[in-house]
C-alpha cells in the first residue's frame, strides 16, 4: 500500500509550529513510503479552515490529519469527512471533549488525539514564571485575540494554575495584539508605566512574545522582567541567549506529525490505535538552550 | 448589447472551472465539477461571502463602504447563540426563530449607528463604520465573554447544514436574499437613487430625494444581510463566534470589486458580485483540490482576482467606448 | 393678481465673503423675472436658497404666502419648484430617462409588484428632448457619453416634464444650438401662457430682452436697480451691472 | 486662517493626551506626559504605523487606495532577514546596508507591478492592489519557506533598537520620511498633481502631465515608505515576518483617513496622517495605561476614531462653508 | 502663407454611433476659424482629438507639416497648442494659481531646494483675469467654490497664460457676463494680431460673425460647408448646421 495520500491540515500554514509538524510528518511518509500533503488557511479561524477542508475532502485523500480551528465549530464540517468514509485524527487541537471513540459526544468519531495539551503548556509556563519570581509580584499574558482557542487555552491554563497554586501572584488584564509585534511592544511598555513593578509576561504565541521582549528591551528592564514565551522558533530561542526570553515552553511539534501519520497508517492498514497519544513539553531556557539535546526541539524556519 | 456583455464574467468562472476539471480529469482521473459534493461546497463557500457582499454592493454603488459588517455578523451570531443557549438544548422552532429575529436586530443596530455616523453626521463611511467595526467587535465580545458561544439545538442544527430540495440551506437563504436585493437595485426607485447617489449627490438631493434616509437605509441594509450571515454561521457551526464575519470581510469586498463596481460609487451590480463570490469560492476549493502548495495558492488568488477585472474590462475595449 | 413668490432680505455668507447680500424680489404668475449682473454677482447663490439647496443666513422666501425657508430641496420640489442648475446637476452614469424621472421614477407593475418602467422613462425623455430640438444618438447611453447641449436639454427637460408653480433657470441656453435657444425662448411663452412664473438667469442681453416682464440686475450681491424692458437698453443694464446704483 | 483651522486635530490629540495624564495623575498617581520612557515607547508605535501610512497618503490623494502595502513590509522585511541571516552573525555595516537595499528593491517591486496594473492596465486599484497583496504574500511566504526569519546581528539590533540624540531610531527614520513626503506632498509640482489627479484626472491629463509616469511614481512610493517600515522591523525584533506589515494596514488607512483624507481622492495631508497616527499610538498606549479591560479597549479605540474625524468637521462648521 | 495645423479625414467612432465621420480643414497663422454646428455635431469630439485626448478612429492632424495624430495631451500642448475645454477641465480642489500653472507650475529656490511659488501663482491668476475682467473674491479658495463665470475665466486663463502657436477655444465665453463677453472677443482680436491661430467654437451668432475668418459648419460629424462671414448670412449658417448641404 504505497500509494496512500494523506492530506495534513494545519491550524494555519504560517507558523512554524506547524511547518515543524510537517516535516515530521513527511519523515513519516518518506519512512513508509507514501505521500502526506500540507494544506491549510492563512489564519487559525474555522471560518477559513471549512473551505481548505472542504476542498480536501473533495480531493478525497485516505485519512486526514487536523488540527482543528475550534473544539465546537469544527465538529460538523469534519463529520461530513467521516461520513464520506476519510478516516479523521486530529493532531495539535481536538474537537468536542478530546475524548474519541468513547461512544459519548457529538465529536465521538476522529480515531485519535495526538498532541501536547496546550493548557498544561500553559501552566507550565504559570510554574516556571512564578518559580522566577519566587511566588509573587504582578504578571499579564499577551495574548493575539480573543476567539483562538489554542492560545485562549494557553492562557487559561496559565491563569488557572497561578490561581491554584499562586495566590500572591496578581494576573492583570491580558492584552491583545492581533499578531502585531509593534503592538506588543507598546503594550508591554504601558502596562509597566501602570504598574511600575510588573515581573512577569507570558507571550502566548510567537509574535506576542517576541514583542513583549523588545518592550522589556526598550525599557531596560530585562533583569527584572520574566519572559515566557509559547514555542520554539529560532527567534525566541535568540532571544533566550541574549536573556531578553527567560524560557520557551516548547512543543514537539515534529514528533506529534510524526506521530500523526503513523497512527493514520495503522488506521488505513486495519490496525487499532491509542485514542490519545501525548507529546509533552521542553522547557528551553538559559541552562540548556545550548545543549546538542535541545537543537531538535527548536522549530525549523 | 451591453447586458450581454456582462457574458465576460460568466465566460471568465466557466473558464477556471474549466481548467479545475480539465485538471483534475487528467491529473487525478477524479472530477470537480461532476459530483454534488464538490458543487455543495463550493456554493456554501460562496454564500458566506455572498451574504456579507449583498449589502455591501448597494452601500458601494451608492459611493460608500461598509468596514463594520465584519462585526455585524459575529454580533448576529454571538446574540442568536447566547439566546439559544439559554434557552436550552430543546428549545423549539419558536425561540429559534426569536433568537434569530434579536440577533439581527443587534446587527442591525450596528446598520442604523453606521447611517446615522455617514447622513447625519457626515463622518466619511470608510472612518465611520470603521469605528463601528471596533464597537461592534467590542460588543460582540462582551457579550459572548470572550469566547465561542457554543449551543446544541437540532432546529438550528438541521437550519445550517440541512437541504432544501437537495440544495443546501444557506445557498437557498442565500440565493433569495441576492434576488431581492437585485430587485432593490435594478428595479427599484431605491435602486436608481443608490447609482445616482455614488455619481453625483447633488443630483439626488436636487430631485428631492431625502438623502440622509436613504443613507441610513442602505447601512441597515448592509448590516442586515451580514447578520444573516452571522444566522447561518451560528447554525452552521453550532457555535456565535464574535469574529464569524471579520476572515470574510476582505473577500466580500473583493467579490463586489471583481463584479464591476468601483472605490468611487455609481458601478456595480448584484450579479457582478455573484459572479465575484464565486470566482473567489471557485478558486480557493480548487487550487486546495488541485494540490498547490498553501503559499502559491496566495500567489495564484491574486493572480485570478487581476485577471478577472482585466477580463471584465476587456469588454470595456471591445465596445470602443474608450478613448 | 397674487404674488406666487416672495423674496425677502436675503444674505448668504461663504467663510468670509458675503456673497449675497440683500436681495429681495417678487415673482407673479405668468410672468418672468431675469436675474441679470455679472460673473459672481450672485445669481446662482439666490436660486440655490429659493430651491433649498443652501440655507440662507439671513431672510426669507414665502411660496403662495406659505414660508418656505428652511425646508429640503425634497420639500421645495413638492410644493411646486423646478430648477434647472447652472451645473445641471446630473447623475452621469445613469441615462437621459432616469435622469428626466429622477426622484419621481416611473413604475410598471407585474403581479403586483412595482418594477422601474425603464422604456416609457426612455421614450418620455427622447419626446421631451425632440421637443427641444435635440435628438439622442443612444438613448440607453449614460449621459456622461452626451454633448454639452444634449446634457443641457435633458436638464431642461427634467424641469419642464412637471407641472410646476415656478420654474427657474439658470442660464439654461448656455451649451444650446441656436434652433435650441429659440425652441427655449418659446417654451418660456408657453409657460407663461400657462401662468407659470419664471425666473431666468442669462447673460445674453437679446435673451434677457425677449424674455423679461421685469429685469432685476444684481451687482455684487445687492439688487443694483429693476426695470422693465421697454423702459430701458442695453447700455443701462450693463452699466447697472458693472455696479452702478439705481 | 485654513492653516491655522488645522489646529483642530492637534487639538484633539492634545485632549486625549491631557485626558490620559489628569487620569494617571488623579487615579494611579503617576504620570504619563512626563516620562521619556513612555513618549518614546508611543512614538515609536506611531513610527511604525506613520511607514505604511505616508506613502499611502499620497497614494490616497490621487484618489487611490493600496492595500498591498500590508505586504511589501513583509516582504522586505523577511527579504532583508534572510541576507543578513545567509551572511551570517558577523555580517558588517555594508552586508546590512546591502541587505535592506535589497530588502527594498523587493517592495519597490511590488510597487512597480501596482502602478503598471493601475496606470498601464486601468485595473481599480483597489481591486489590483488586492491581487499583489496576494502575490507578495505569497512571495514573502515562499521565500521565508512559512516561517519567520531570525537573525542575529549586532548592527540590525543596535539599528532597530537605538537612539539618535536620544531618539529612537525608528522615530528618527519617520520623522525624516515624513519631512520628505511632506515636502513632496505640498510644496512640488509632483504634489500639486496628485492632489489635482485626486479631484479630475483629465484636468492633469489634459495639462500636459504624465499621468501614468506619476502613478507608477506614487505606487512605487508607497511600497519604499512601507518596505522601510519592514527594515525597522526586522531590526527591532531580529526576526523577519512576512506578516509584519498586515495587522498594521488598517491602523496606517485609519490614520490617513483620519487626518482628513477622503475616499474620492483629492484631500489629505502628511501632517494629518501623523496626527492620525498618534491619534491611534496613544489610545493604543492610553487604554492600556488606564487598565481598560481589553473587549472595552476595543469599543474606546472605534468611538475615539468617530470622534477625531468629527472634530476636525467641526472646523468646516465654523468656517460656516457647507450648507 | 504656411498652413498652421491642417486636418485631415478625422473620424471618429463610439460604439455603434459614429460621432465624427469625415472632417477636414486647414487653420492659417492669425485667422480665426469657427467651428459651427448644432449641439452633438461632433465639435468637441474634432477638438479633442486634435489635442490628443480622444484618439481618431481614422484620419489625421498636422501641424507644421509634422503628424501630431497619435500624440499624448502632453505632447501636443508642448507642440504649442492651447486648448480651452467645454467641461474646462478644472482641478477643483486647487485654487485658481494652480489651476492656471497645471502641468507648468512655478518654483521658486529656498536654499537651492525648489518650492512651488504659490504666491506668484496666485497673483498671475489675479492678473490674467481681471484683464478678462474677472474679480476672484479670495484667490486661495479652491475654484469648486467659484460661480460659473469665474471658473469658466480660470480656463480662459490657462489657455493665454502661455505662448501658443494655436489657441482651441469649445464655447470660452458659454458662462460669462456681458463684459467679460467682449474682453473675450477683444483677446480673440490681440492673438491674431500676434499671428495666433485660432478654433473658436461657439452657438453665438453674432459672435460668430465678429470673430470668424472662416465659418466652418458641421452636421451630423461631417462638414456642411464653409463660408467667409462676408459671403454669407445668420439663416444659411443655421440652415446649414440643420443638415442642409453645401
Ligand atoms: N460654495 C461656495 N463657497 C464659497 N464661495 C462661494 C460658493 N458658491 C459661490 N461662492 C462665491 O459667491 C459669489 C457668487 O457666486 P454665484 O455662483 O452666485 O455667482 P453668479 O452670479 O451665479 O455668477 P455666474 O454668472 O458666473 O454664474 C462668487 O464670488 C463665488 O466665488
Ligand atoms: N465619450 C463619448 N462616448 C460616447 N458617445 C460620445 C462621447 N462623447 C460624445 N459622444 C457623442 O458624440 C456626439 C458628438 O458629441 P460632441 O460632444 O462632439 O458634440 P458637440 O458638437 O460638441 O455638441 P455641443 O454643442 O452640444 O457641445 C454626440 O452625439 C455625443 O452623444
Ligand atoms: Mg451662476
Ligand atoms: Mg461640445
Amino acid at each position: 500500500q504505497d500509494d496512500l495520500r494523506i492530506t495534513l491540515i494545519p491550524g494555519l500554514t504560517t507558523d512554524a509550529f506547524y511547518i515543524t509538524m510537517n516535516r515530521g510528518a513527511q519523515a513519516a511518509a518518506d519512512a513508509l513510503g507514501i505521500t502526506v500533503d500540507f494544506q491549510g488557511a492563512e489564519e487559525f479561524d474555522p471560518v477559513l479552515q471549512t473551505p481548505v477542508l472542504d476542498a480536501v475532502i473533495g480531493r478525497g485523500p485516505d485519512a486526514i490529519l487536523i488540527a482543528p480551528t475550534d473544539s465546537v465549530q469544527m465538529i460538523e464540517p469534519l463529520r461530513r469527512a467521516s461520513e464520506a468514509g476519510i478516516p479523521v485524527i486530529t493532531v495539535d487541537t481536538f474537537i468536542d471533549d478530546g475524548k474519541y471513540q468513547d461512544g459519548a459526544g457529538d465529536g465521538d468519531f476522529p480515531f485519535s488525539y495526538i498532541a501536547s495539551d496546550n493548557t498544561a503548556g500553559g501552566r507550565m509556563a504559570a510554574r516556571y514564571m512564578a518559580n522566577q519570581m519566587g511566588g509573587e509580584g504582578k504578571v499579564y499574558v499577551s495574548n493575539v485575540r480573543p476567539g483562538i482557542s489554542t492560545t485562549d487555552q494557553r492562557e487559561e491554563g496559565f491563569k488557572a494554575e497561578m490561581a491554584e497554586s499562586f495566590p500572591n501572584v496578581e494576573v492583570l488584564e491580558t492584552q491583545y495584539n492581533e499578531n502585531d509585534a509593534s503592538l506588543a511592544a507598546s503594550q508591554f511598555q504601558a502596562v509597566l508605566a501602570r504598574n511600575p513593578d510588573i515581573s512577569g509576561v507570558f507571550g502566548a504565541n510567537l509574535f506576542s512574545a517576541l514583542g513583549a521582549a523588545n518592550g522589556v528591551e526598550s525599557a531596560n528592564k530585562a533583569d527584572e522582567v520574566t519572559v515566557i514565551a509559547f514555542d520554539a522558533p529560532t527567534s525566541i530561542v535568540n532571544n533566550i541567549s541574549s536573556g531578553l526570553v527567560d524560557a520557551a515552553i516548547a512543543q514537539h511539534p515534529a514528533e506529534i506529525g510524526y506521530y500523526g501519520v503513523m497512527t493514520a497508517y495503522a488506521v488505513l492498514t486495519g490496525n487499532s490505535v491509542p485514542v490519545s497519544i501525548g507529546t509533552g513539553f521542553t522547557v528551553i531556557d538559559a541552562n540548556n538552550v545550548n545543549d546538542d539535546a535541545t537543537a531538535k526541539f527548536i522549530y525549523s524556519e | 448589447m451591453r447586458s450581454l456583455l456582462n457574458a465576460w464574467s460568466w465566460l471568465f468562472l466557466i473558464l477556471i472551472l474549466g481548467f479545475f476539471e480539465i485538471y483534475a480529469q487528467t491529473q487525478t482521473g477524479s472530477t470537480l465539477l461532476f459530483r454534488i459534493y464538490n458543487l455543495q461546497a463550493i456554493s456554501i463557500a460562496a454564500s458566506q461571502i455572498l451574504l456579507l457582499g449583498l449589502g455591501l454592493t448597494l452601500v458601494i454603488v451608492a459611493g460608500h463602504i461598509d468596514l463594520s459588517i465584519a462585526f455585524s455578523t459575529g454580533f448576529a451570531a454571538v446574540v442568536m447563540a447566547l439566546i439559544v443557549r439559554t434557552a436550552g438544548a430543546d428549545a423549539g422552532w419558536v425561540t429559534v426563530i426569536l433568537a434569530m429575529l434579536a440577533g439581527l436586530g443587534a446587527a442591525a443596530l450596528v446598520g442604523a449607528v453606521n447611517g446615522w455616523l455617514v447622513a447625519i453626521l457626515n463622518v466619511p463611511s470608510f472612518i465611520g463604520t470603521l469605528g463601528t467595526y471596533g464597537i461592534a467587535r467590542g460588543a460582540a465580545l462582551i457579550v459572548a465573554g470572550g469566547a465561542t458561544v457554543s449551543i446544541r439545538n437540532d432546529h438550528t442544527r438541521a437550519f445550517g447544514n440541512g437541504d432544501i430540495l437537495g440544495l443546501p440551506v444557506p445557498l437557498v437563504v442565500a440565493a433569495v436574499l441576492t434576488l431581492v436585493c437585485h430587485y432593490l437595485l435594478k428595479h427599484t426607485r431605491f435602486g436608481a437613487h443608490t447609482y445616482a447617489l455614488g455619481a453625483n449627490r447633488a443630483s439626488v438631493e436636487r430631485a428631492g430625494v431625502n438623502v440622509k434616509k436613504h443613507l441610513i437605509l442602505l447601512f441597515i441594509l448592509s448590516a442586515f444581510t451580514a447578520g444573516i450571515g452571522g444566522l447561518i454561521y451560528t447554525s452552521r457551526f453550532s457555535a456565535g463566534a464574535a469574529n464569524a464575519g471579520e476572515p470574510i470581510l476582505l473577500y466580500a469586498v473583493a467579490a463586489v470589486f471583481i463584479g464591476g463596481a468601483s472605490l468611487t460609487g455609481g458601478q456595480g451590480t448584484i450579479t457582478g458580485t455573484v459572479i465575484g463570490a464565486f470566482i473567489i469560492a471557485v478558486i480557493q476549493f480548487g487550487l486546495v483540490f488541485c494540490g498547490l502548495p498553501p503559499y502559491w495558492q496566495f500567489v495564484a488568488v491574486g493572480l485570478v482576482i487581476i485577471v478577472a477585472v482585466l477580463v471584465d474590462q476587456s469588454k470595456d475595449r471591445l465596445m470602443g467606448g474608450k478613448s | 393678481m397674487t404674488t406666487l413668490l416672495k423674496i425677502d432680505g436675503l444674505k448668504k455668507r461663504f467663510g468670509g465673503n458675503e456673497a449675497v447680500k440683500n436681495v429681495s424680489f417678487e415673482v407673479n404668475p405668468g410672468e418672468c423675472v431675469v436675474l441679470a449682473g455679472d460673473n459672481g454677482a450672485g445669481k446662482s447663490t439666490v436660486i440655490k436658497m429659493i430651491s433649498g439647496v443652501y440655507q440662507p443666513t439671513d431672510g426669507k422666501v414665502y411660496m403662495n404666502g406659505a414660508l418656505l425657508t428652511g425646508k429640503t430641496p425634497e420639500a421645495v420640489r413638492t410644493a411646486g419648484i423646478e430648477t434647472i442648475y447652472q451645473d445641471l446637476a446630473l447623475a452621469d452614469n445613469l441615462d437621459p430617462g432616469l435622469n428626466l424621472y429622477l426622484g419621481r421614477e416611473a413604475v410598471k407593475h407585474v403581479l403586483g409588484v412595482p418594477y422601474l418602467d425603464r422604456k416609457k422613462m426612455r421614450e418620455d425623455a427622447a419626446k421631451v428632448m425632440l421637443s427641444l430640438g435635440i435628438v439622442v444618438p443612444d438613448p440607453t447611453a449614460p449621459v456622461r457619453e452626451m454633448s454639452g447641449g444634449q446634457r443641457q436639454a435633458i436638464a431642461i427637460a427634467r424641469a419642464i416634464h412637471w407641472q410646476a408653480g415656478i420654474v427657474i433657470m439658470d442660464e439654461p441656453t448656455a451649451a444650446l444650438g441656436v434652433p435650441e435657444q429659440r425652441e427655449v425662448m418659446a417654451l418660456i411663452e408657453r409657460l407663461k401662457k400657462q401662468g407659470v412664473g419664471i425666473i431666468l438667469i442669462s447673460h445674453n442681453l437679446p435673451d434677457i430682452f425677449a424674455a423679461a416682464d421685469r429685469i432685476i440686475v444684481l451687482a455684487r450681491g445687492v439688487v443694483a436697480g429693476e426695470r422693465r424692458p421697454a423702459e430701458t437698453n442695453d447700455e443701462e443694464i450693463v452699466r447697472m451691472m458693472m455696479g452702478a446704483t439705481l
